[in-house]
């Protein structure tokens, strides 16, 4: 098997992972057991085109789309459903909830659901890899809204003059919550704002995964040998609602419908079965096998225990 | 009377705003969105969306309520008014003062808090006692349908920045509402229990909690009176006071933290001017000193439940049960 | 004379009042006498180029450096004075002092000293002048340390947005508080920053005054025609320290020798003579005429009384 | 023991926790140019320059704390801090807990405040409170130069994020301070004159009008315990209530705002714990709801004096003085 499909086939299971991981937590919140979260689906190209770009040593930064990137990064869905359930099992002790999952151990660090949050933090945590000597770069995954909030600019200031390694990746998915990019952002694409601070970027398609995939290893090594910020945007498109349940009416239908036509799951497949050869019922087996660990995740988390009441007030001071 | 929830108390307070007074606008992250229907009555100028940027949200509705607008914003979760408080505090609440009243306010910031969605600390966030520490601002929570309509109205037509807090938890009850234009006066506490034996204070969610300990109360044979602020700045420190020298007992329950909450200052008011009545020590149940937690079973612990207020309550009372040791 | 000399002439005299308004209260200040000011001593230019490019129906939003720019719109150096002093007479009875200095009867509203606030603040002042259908624009002044707060970009953004009928002029001074541009501004301009929302912008020499007019005059049309955001930058120097007394010994002597040179008031004394055929002599006497104003406004000032006690709590609420 | 001022007694705590412990760093605008020697010593890398953007700067500080860096940070201003709220408050201060204990958040912010150098409300504004009402934040305020250099080297050591505020008029006031590694324990009250008639609780510059007050009243035949909180949060719940219970009176000074503030805590504290205990009225002495003036007339008229003190004092005594009518 050649490189490509061996590579293609591994995220077209962790894109189904993450789909899956998804359709069951919406399932859930409409059957009344979980809360909402704010899904993924669409965007699971971006995250697993980026996070396989990165190493183990390098330190991610997410926000409250986070699923895709944590399952990217290898995060145990059973142990993110507990937290999304509120169980003592979950990878925060059940005090985060969906909304802001961090898995130091996996370096995915201070998630934060103020949007932009991430983007003040990222700046420290950059700084404290700088200046301890630790190997690695630091990527920061924020939305096209997140762009609005003033704190993106004043984090590009900041790492554009410290030097900071800091990859930049801006999943513009054309919605931030109930209003459209278009509504909010005056720049057509988030890059636009990279060059007045002398960062490199560039924008790439974002539901084709394999493209998603270079420029973020091409964005990964300009970081890793300037030592300076980068800032990827990666243009895609939030197929579901903002936070679940969410009946889109305030979407445009053809707009959608264009975008569901490039579901990033779907055109993998495509060019799996297209030019890699891969057969309908194997790709099918994978979606299978991802659908299955979920249904196992689902199941630890339902049968996790609540925290103990004692939890309410641990963990507020070291 | 109809009857509305407190979502559609508010609705209605803000439709008839802007019906009523063409300087009266409303923007925010999704605000049109969500309010098609307002844009549609009274144009996209009227009701707008906003980028994702609360800082100049507030900094926009407190610039535009000192030139002749009165804007009314949504800032959506009380912890995301964390990037709006220059505006908030140092523009709208200082510059007044600061230019020699050359300048007025008018303004609303709404936003909503509380437990019951799950939603965690970062949307979760009791922190009105900041806006009731600095001056220059009035802050309301209310508690029905009724004073969600009424107070919200009152606080359109103030000529100063008022933050609105909606608890989330009170989204969806019902209340009656009365007919017709209906205004409730910022600054006026309501007495919704008579009592003699012990005064209960709170705003928000945890009012229906006294109102529980209340008939629980009642029947071990304690009477007791409860106070909902309803405003929470200006404090309606008569009504307080009043009740407290009567029953010579008070228990402040919230939600929010306790330290340097909306409860110390009643407490303090009540030690302070109320002492000679006093009749047993203070009580203030609320929130710990912890960020929300998102678990629902933790959540819940957070607040301070009805049982808990009766326990406070006859506390207060040496002569129904012993006053814990004080360590 | 022609109109050029005519106007060159006028904003002499504007330029040296405002120098000895700052000289004076330097003195005031050296003598224990005032508090200390952030002067726009060597930006005189700056702010008389563009105030005079405006409508009387126009509003002016500024910021802690903001003496030239209520003194170009004609503000009386004796209440502003007197503000500095903390006395009744002050534009705001003593309670802002020379930070904040708000004159709402010359459409100069709301000054802060939050670096930031004016831009925080001027959207919705503009929003205010849209809706409620009343002639003319806003101007906001802020520094090029403005730049870097976060709000700048909200701000833009919601003016491109909402087409909100701004002149933002930029007063690149080089210096923040005691850093230097280059060390806080990865940009290399701030006008760099708003082609990305699709504002037009330029910069200018901010210490030619009519370059400056010139170029604001221009901007102004431009808004007032598109009734669109504009952004103008005025590239100048801070000749003083930032808050009085300061030594200035951060500060790079060759630099500032550079820039002192170039000081506005000698460039347009020089203009004047060589190109106008005015006397010495002549300009010497605008000189003395500036500095008997402002002798007089100290005199006014000095001998104001304190606010009552009682003010302390008065102009809190409406 | 030497003789330094308070900024003096700063930069030797901020100079030695640099040379103790490489993982110590500050930065803020202006900090490198203020702090030049340091940066000879220490590396620019240590001792930095920023930007001015006060979010970011906050935002930089935790994201470096919970990554093994325990930063030192320079905020200039109180009021300036509206724009590191979220930094400081969401992030800093709840991500610990959010994550469920993963991150821990060393850090220091400083900040300065108070009347003294005729700056107005934008430059002064004493919102301490906002920091002890946010969880997983602790809050300090010291009053002499020896425990602001042991304080603050305290807060350099403690895992948490420590907001500490400096009162601008105590820059220049000098003080005796050990020799030596000299570490002041968070979370510790002082007593700083002993009496057995009435406590006196204060903090920052106001404890110096304690002093005086607690003197004039000894003439009086008065004798005032006088107590200097130093830190706000962890509050010295103890040492109050120990010196209460023995007084069984209170009167809480500050400069900030009262509405809300550290005396309501302090108030409701006592009419809490100490009830029993009371002899008389529990008093506030504190700034008006109002912004903080210019002017020097007003601005000194902001902050509670001794005279007032030694009045409100009086008047927790009925025997001493008659007890004010309440309204
Ligand atoms: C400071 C802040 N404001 C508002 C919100 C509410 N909110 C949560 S997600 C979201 C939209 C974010 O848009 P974007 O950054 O594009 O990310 P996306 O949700 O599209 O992934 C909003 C408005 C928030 N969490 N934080
Ligand atoms: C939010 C905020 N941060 C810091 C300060 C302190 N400060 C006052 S002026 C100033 C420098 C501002 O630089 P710039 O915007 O370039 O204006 P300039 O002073 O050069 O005219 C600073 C840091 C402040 N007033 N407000
Ligand atoms: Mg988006
Ligand atoms: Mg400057």
């Amino acid at each position: 098997m050649n490189e490509a499909k061996t590579k293609a086939l591994a995220h077209f299971e962790r894109m189904h992972l993450i789909r899956a991981y998804e359709e069951k937590l919406v399932a859930l919140q409409q059957a009344g057991t979980a809360a909402g979260t704010c899904t993924s689906v669409g965007q699971e190209a971006a995250a697993v085109g980026v996070v396989a770009a990165l190493a183990p040593e390098d330190t991610i930064l997410t926000n409250h789309r986070s699923a895709a990137h944590l399952l990217a990064r290898g995060a145990n869905p059973a142990r993110m459903m507990a937290e999304v359930l509120g169980r003592a099992t979950g990878y925060c002790k059940g005090k985060s909830g969906s909304l802001h999952i961090s898995v130091k151990d996996l370096g995915v660090v201070l998630t934060s659901t103020i949007v932009g949050g991430e983007l003040s933090l990222v700046t420290g945590v950059s700084l404290s890899k700088t200046m301890l000597h630790e190997p690695g770069i630091t990527t920061v995954f924020f939305g096209d809204g997140a762009s609005c909030e003033g704190i993106f600019h004043e984090s590009l200031n900041l790492a554009a003059l410290w030097k900071l390694p800091i990859l930049y990746v801006a999943e513009n998915n054309q919605w931030q919550a109930f209003v459209h990019r278009r509504e909010a952002m005056a720049a057509e694409q988030v890059v636009a704002h990279a060059a007045p601070y002398g960062i490199p970027g560039r924008s790439v398609d974002g539901n084709d995964v394999e493209a998603v995939h270079a420029a973020a290893r091409q964005a990964a090594e300009v970081v890793r040998t300037t030592q300076r910020p980068y800032l990827l945007e990666v243009l895609t498109y939030r197929l579901r609602g903002h936070f679940e349940p969410d009946d889109q009416a305030y979407v445009d239908r053809e707009e959608l419908a264009r975008w569901q036509a490039r579901d990033p799951i779907r055109l993998l497949a495509d060019r799996l079965r297209e030019r890699d050869g891969v057969e309908a019922h194997e790709l099918a087996l994978v979606a299978e096998r991802a659908r299955a660990r979920i249904e196992d995740a689902a199941a630890f988390a339902l049968a996790s225990p609540m925290p103990d009441a004692a939890e309410l007030t641990t963990d507020v001071y070291a | 009377m109809p009857t509305l929830t407190v979502f559609e108390a508010i609705d209605a307070a803000i439709a008839e705003e802007l019906a009523r007074d063409e300087r009266v606008l409303m923007f925010g992250e999704g605000v049109a969105t969500k309010r098609a229907d307002l844009v549609a009555r009274f144009g996209a100028g009227r009701v707008r969306n906003t980028p994702l940027a609360e800082a100049v949200i507030a900094g926009t509705a407190a610039g535009a309520a000192a030139t002749g607008l009165r804007p009314v914003i949504d800032l959506l979760f009380a912890p995301f008014m964390t990037y709006s408080m220059d505006a908030i505090v140092n523009s709208a609440g200082k510059l007044r003062y600061i230019s020699g009243g050359q300048f007025r306010f008018p303004m609303v910031a709404m936003a909503m808090t509380g437990a019951g969605w799950t939603v965690g600390a970062q949307h979760n966030h009791n922190n009105e006692a900041w806006f009731v520490h600095s001056p220059g601002i009035k802050v309301v929570m209310p508690s029905t349908a009724a004073d969600f309509k009424g107070l919200l109205k009152a606080a359109i037509r103030d000529d100063n920045p008022v933050v609105f807090f909606v608890d989330m938890a009170l989204g969806h009850v019902r209340g009656e509402v009365p007919d017709g234009e209906h205004v409730v006066p910022l600054g006026k506490a309501a007495v919704l229990r008579r009592g003699r034996d012990v005064t209960l204070v709170s705003y928000a969610k945890t009012v229906q909690h006294c109102l529980d300990a209340a008939a629980e109360l009642a029947t071990r044979g304690v009477s007791a009176e409860v106070i909902d602020l309803r405003t929470l700045k200006p404090l309606d420190e008569e009504a307080i006071l009043a009740s407290v020298r009567r029953t010579g007992r008070l228990v402040v329950v919230h939600e929010a933290s306790k330290l340097c909450g909306v409860g110390a200052e009643i407490a303090a008011l009540a030690g302070e001017q109320a002492y000679a009545a006093l009749k047993g020590p203070i009580r203030r149940l609320a929130g710990p000193d912890a960020p929300a937690p998102s678990s629902h079973a933790l959540e819940q612990a957070f607040v301070p439940q009805a049982a808990a207020i009766v326990d406070a309550a006859l506390s207060t009372m040496p002569s129904v049960v012993a006053e814990p040791a004080l360590s």
